[in-house]
């Protein structure tokens, strides 16, 4: 997998990619990975947009409060799931990683079920939609606080480096999130340990409304490798594959113990920054138009219809398959009903003290 | 008069504001031409300009810090933090810089600044869009710290805040930007910070309670009052310094003390009101002074409502107190 | 037996627990090769090897931060923080991830992590080596917070934090460091987290105390005792839970409750123990529940001992509560 | 001033030298300071020595209980102070900066009055010792928070540019002090702005008894400055003449609107961290020796003696002249007498509410 001729190079002055916006191939090495994968990264993509596209429609409908699109990362995001090796390695992830979770092997019925705070959420309808996690797939819950959990996947790769496990701990986060003290504390002890964590930037443009350049003076995210002594990356984001190869070289690399590294993944979020945002107020639509002539699914199904390897028949029994998949998760999650308040009350500490005892209990009076 | 909702006093205290003095700045994320993510600065960068109203990049620390600087150097910055519980990667800059500052300097330094934020539960924003960290700032030395309740009162109370020469903690119950609209006068009026407002004279019970649970206290002493009780209802407004004269003057003259608040119970400023009460007041009280607050849990998703002081909840717990 | 001071009770325990079980790891500033600015871990990098003894960057936020995920991950870290009153930039860490991980995954991940940190005033450290926060992180959900004052406790308190399986904070007054020293058994034992002792059994009113004024609240009680009267002294020695059983059952049988503690006063656990005593022994109470506490200011270098109860404060706050 | 044939340049690989470790003029341009000057720079840095030597007295008789040695960044700390305008300019130092306090300009029996916590400490006997500060010199009174002084330090630059004072805020801090959030959140901020900020390291390799090796992966500090889009110069901070040429250009550039720039000054801390720490634990003596022949002073000497400016006669009566204003300063401090209890609750806000009134009296009881 690891192609021999080539390295990645880091802090290329241009993002690098494999696949031109045409989806022609442009790298100065050869494909090496088979037609099932090849169809894999595809069919993920168009998962992960048609479950975007689904959150709208939750959000129209009033069946959920809140989504981050992720609409325009889907390359990225099926870059990462694939890069690492799932269940094993670990992902720390943000809220806008919806699509990787379900490129992860998260089941429908538990992203429905955190979306809903229905009772068929394995983490019991605490948090918002938007927050996915899976113990048993080693994804660490997001949290909403930005940043907030670069210093935790620092710490598990640490621990991953202590004890050899031979993972690698890789955590995604937006342009916004390299601001924090956070972000930079969690980097460099991770530096500093050479400790197998790969740091990756789904690099929007935007926080919010907030433009890049008004977030840092950098000329671009990866350049920051350097104030930690390791490499940075800058790719485009919106081509799945080269995602995929920077990354798997990366994850590899940090897996043979050369320690920390940081990706950029150059992508556009088409959507709202969430359900509860108007990006009219901040953008223009040309601007978004424009970013959608590069979407990474396009490109890339361009690039397999080359390759001869996706058709308009395979498009429609995926999109049927997908659309099926996704009504029953829906379903079932929906019928699963509303998350039971007992679960207010649990797993605040690994045991109840009397204090949180009182509490519940005056909940449990006014129901009754 | 303009009737107003609580994001309109805002924008219209922070716009008089600025007006009137050249030295107040507005900065945060998205503050500038989004206009904040709740619009409370929308239109201002228009106004004032993008030297005046500003986009911060994504760090609490370096909000409030670079307040602190702007404020010891002259200016009058009134600093966004998008929700109350990010205020946590920042609060050392509130707590170690803004609040000692002028003890540290020997009251040579000052930093005279506004944080805003958008503080409590009630919109399903789970674990941290919903918090009320309000006791950590009380415990602070060094900061005052109010939470509004009513359009009327959050503009007199911005403009206090901005003129104040401490550090203001200025904390905005997001559930009640849009819930009550109410005749703001046009004309500048200050609310001095560390006094009460009683919402209801009554004489059977006294409820002290601030920010977004004014709303179910306030429909809690209908209720009451429907059934024929008379309940006193305080708005403490400030919650430090808080009104200690207006409490004990109210608990005094009913005997019975409910205090009711929708931050977690433990070392919470509900605690402080009870405590405070119960130690002075231990003659006049004819019932233990009891709490009605939030639980020491994270702030649920599923259970967005219940975490928060219901109006029954507060009607049970009265109950109790006037049966005691 | 061998005699040990608080900082031999901790390294001891440390050094047992790493021994036992080698999922331990300590780290933090200065904690490797120092053995710690207090000389904690003395000795440990040396016996237990820099994999598992290491120095940190200087970051609270990536030491916090950092043992969420090596706990999380399957170790069970113990992190320094070099003075309590550095918490603060990594508080966020300890709020939004140690405190909530738990809860927010459902009980699929968790954090058994210790953070210790040296607390309290005495020792001329100003505004930033004095600060006492507990109060901090009771009020926060998930976390467990304990306040050691003896060396015999410590050792049974350190083992049962590292053990326990949620995110323990463990405070260590920094001037009963090397203030005491007494028997420390070499075997194993526990000593539960949220259970108080009872330091000296008497009748006349309850003394509650925790850390570094367990020595002036101690003095004091030999004082009344010498005037005859009979004060019973509670050591909470955990904060968060903290025994309300054994508070109540003392002040139920003495009717009378001083609380003291050296935090600032407005929303602390003082004001906690206070307010929950007042509510429920309402009719028990022959005098109003009162504290004794750090003021609210700054931690004042020239004023260092002025700041915490003294002797005398604690004399006169129980004259005024036994003449009530 | 400023040399209009050389420009330094930043990110050299190399620390910035314009005297050889012999005191031997080795710039590729010409001296062009005046015999004053010099001689101010050489009196400051042997006052900012004899200082400190001082302070070790004041530690070991018991008069006061804490010190930050300064000794070996004397250099650097005077090169800062020459290199902005002095009660114009702000500077937003750190504990170890006492030699530049003295440098700046802050009288001796303030510094004194600070250091012993009496009535002739102008911030009241509040902090600890080594915590300077003076609004009339523009110092902003140091906290003991590392880095927490830094997103002030933007703050103030930002609040100068907006109001066009032509200021410049300049903030000295030590290689620790880079791995916090708060550093990182302040620099950033300020490059964003494109403030008026110059940030400069006092970079000893130690943090306590942290090696750089365990702070940073990074091969040296400047090189942070990358990630934030600014300048970051290397210099070595034993060099007066480095440290105050680059200093000097960099606060003018900044001044003249070319935005923050990050000053790396390679130093040497001589003693132990503070007077609670023993460094022997951590740090080999021959370590310190060696560092102790790269001596900013002897080399500058060396310097001025090589230009005719300095000699044996000069030296005793520099050395004569500072004894004795230490001296008097000193016991000025002491008849001061202790800083008075009232002070306890003053300045705690602008005014004092019913609870700290409260808090007052109960303090003055027990005190009657
Ligand atoms: C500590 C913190 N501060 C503020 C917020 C509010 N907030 C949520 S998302 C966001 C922007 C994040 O932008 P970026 O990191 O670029 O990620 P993107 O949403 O663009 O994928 C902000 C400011 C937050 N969640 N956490
Ligand atoms: C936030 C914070 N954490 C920890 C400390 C304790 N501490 C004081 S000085 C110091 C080391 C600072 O090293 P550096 O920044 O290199 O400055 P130097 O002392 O070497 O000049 C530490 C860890 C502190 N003062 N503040
Ligand atoms: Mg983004
Ligand atoms: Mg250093």
């Amino acid at each position: 997998m690891i192609k021999d001729q080539i390295e990645f190079q880091p802090f290329t002055p241009e993002p690098i990619r494999v696949l031109s916006e045409e989806g022609v191939w442009i790298a100065p090495f050869e494909l090496d990975l088979d037609p099932a994968t090849l169809e894999r990264f595809y069919s993920e993509m168009v998962a992960a947009r048609m479950l975007d596209e689904r959150f709208t429609i939750l959000i129209r409908t009033g069946k959920t409060s809140f989504v981050a699109p992720h609409s325009g990362h889907e390359g990225a995001q099926v870059a990462v799931a694939n890069a690492l090796r799932k269940g094993f390695d670990w992902l720390f992830p943000y809220y806008r990683d919806m699509g990787l979770a379900l490129a992860m092997g998260v089941p429908l019925v538990e992203i429905f079920g955190q979306m809903l705070g229905s009772a068929a959420d394995p983490a019991k309808g605490r948090q918002m939609p938007s927050h996915a996690g899976s113990k048993a797939l080693h994804i660490f819950t997001v949290g909403s606080a930005i940043a907030s959990h670069v210093p935790p996947a620092t710490g598990a790769a640490i621990s991953m480096k202590l004890r050899g496990t031979g993972q690698v701990a890789v955590c995604t986060f937006g342009d916004g999130a390299t601001s924090e003290g956070d972000w930079h504390a969690g980097v460099n002890f991770a530096a500093v340990q050479g400790a197998p964590a790969v740091f990756v930037c789904e690099n929007n443009r935007y926080a919010i409304s907030v433009e890049l350049t008004h977030q840092t003076a950098s000329p671009n995210v990866a350049e920051k490798a350097r104030a930690y002594g390791i490499p940075g990356y800058r790719v485009d984001g919106m081509d799945v594959l080269a995602s995929f190869y920077v990354l798997k070289e990366v994850v590899e690399r940090s897996r043979a113990g050369h320690g920390p590294a940081l990706v950029e993944l150059e992508v556009y979020r088409y959507g709202p920054h969430s359900s509860a945002d108007d990006d009219s107020r901040y953008r223009p639509k040309a601007e978004v138009e424009a970013a959608r002539k590069r979407d990474p699914i396009l490109r890339y199904r361009k690039f397999l219809e080359g390759q001869g390897l996706w058709s308009e028949a395979a498009e429609a029994e995926l999109r049927a398959r997908i659309t099926h998949q996704l009504d029953t998760a829906l379903e079932e999650a929906q019928a699963a009903g509303e998350a039971p308040v007992e679960w207010m009350f649990e797993d605040v500490l690994s045991s109840r003290p009397w204090h949180l005892e009182e509490q519940r209990r005056i909940v449990l009076e006014e129901l009754r | 008069m303009p009737t107003l909702t609580m994001i309109g006093a805002i924008n219209t205290a922070l716009s008089e504001e600025m007006h009137r003095d050249e030295r107040v700045v507005l900065f945060g994320e998205d503050v500038g031409k989004r206009g904040g993510v709740f619009l409370a600065t929308e239109g201002l960068q228009k106004t004032f300009g993008p030297d005046r109203v500003f986009d911060s990049p994504l760090s609490e620390a370096a909000i409030i810090g670079a307040a602190v600087g702007m404020a010891a150097h002259g200016l009058r910055p009134v600093a966004e933090v998008q929700f109350a519980d990010y205020v946590f990667p920042g609060i050392d800059q509130l707590f170690s810089q803004a609040a000692k500052l002028r003890y540290r300097s020997g009251g040579q330094f000052t930093a005279p600044m506004v944080v805003r934020m958008p503080t409590g539960g009630g919109v399903k924003g789970g674990h941290h869009h919903s918090q009320s960290p309000e006791a950590h700032f009380a415990h602070t030395a060094g900061l005052k710290v109010v939470v509004v309740s009513t359009p009327y009162d959050t503009k007199g109370l911005l403009k206090s805040a901005i003129r104040d020469d401490d550090p203001v903690v200025f904390m905005e119950p997001k559930r009640l930007y849009r819930a009550l609209k109410e005749e703001v006068p046009e004309e500048d009026y200050l609310i001095p910070i560390g006094k009460a407002a009683v919402r209801r004279e009554g004489s059977d019970i006294t409820l002290v309670s601030y920010g977004g649970p004014m709303l179910e206290t306030l429909k809690a002493a209908e209720e009451m009052a429907a059934a024929g009780i008379s309940p006193e209802v305080i708005d403490l407004r400030s919650v430090l310094p808080w009104d200690k004269e207006a409490v004990l003057s109210s608990v005094a003259k009913t005997g019975r003390l409910l205090m009711i608040s929708e931050a977690p119970r433990t070392a919470s400023i509900a605690s402080e009101v009870t405590a405070t009460v119960s130690e002075e007041l231990f003659d006049q009280l004819l019932a233990p002074a009891t709490r009605v607050t939030g639980f020491d849990i994270p702030y649920p998703y599923a259970q967005d409502k219940l975490y928060m002081p219901t109006v029954t909840r507060i009607l049970n717990a009265a109950k109790r107190v006037l049966d005691y």
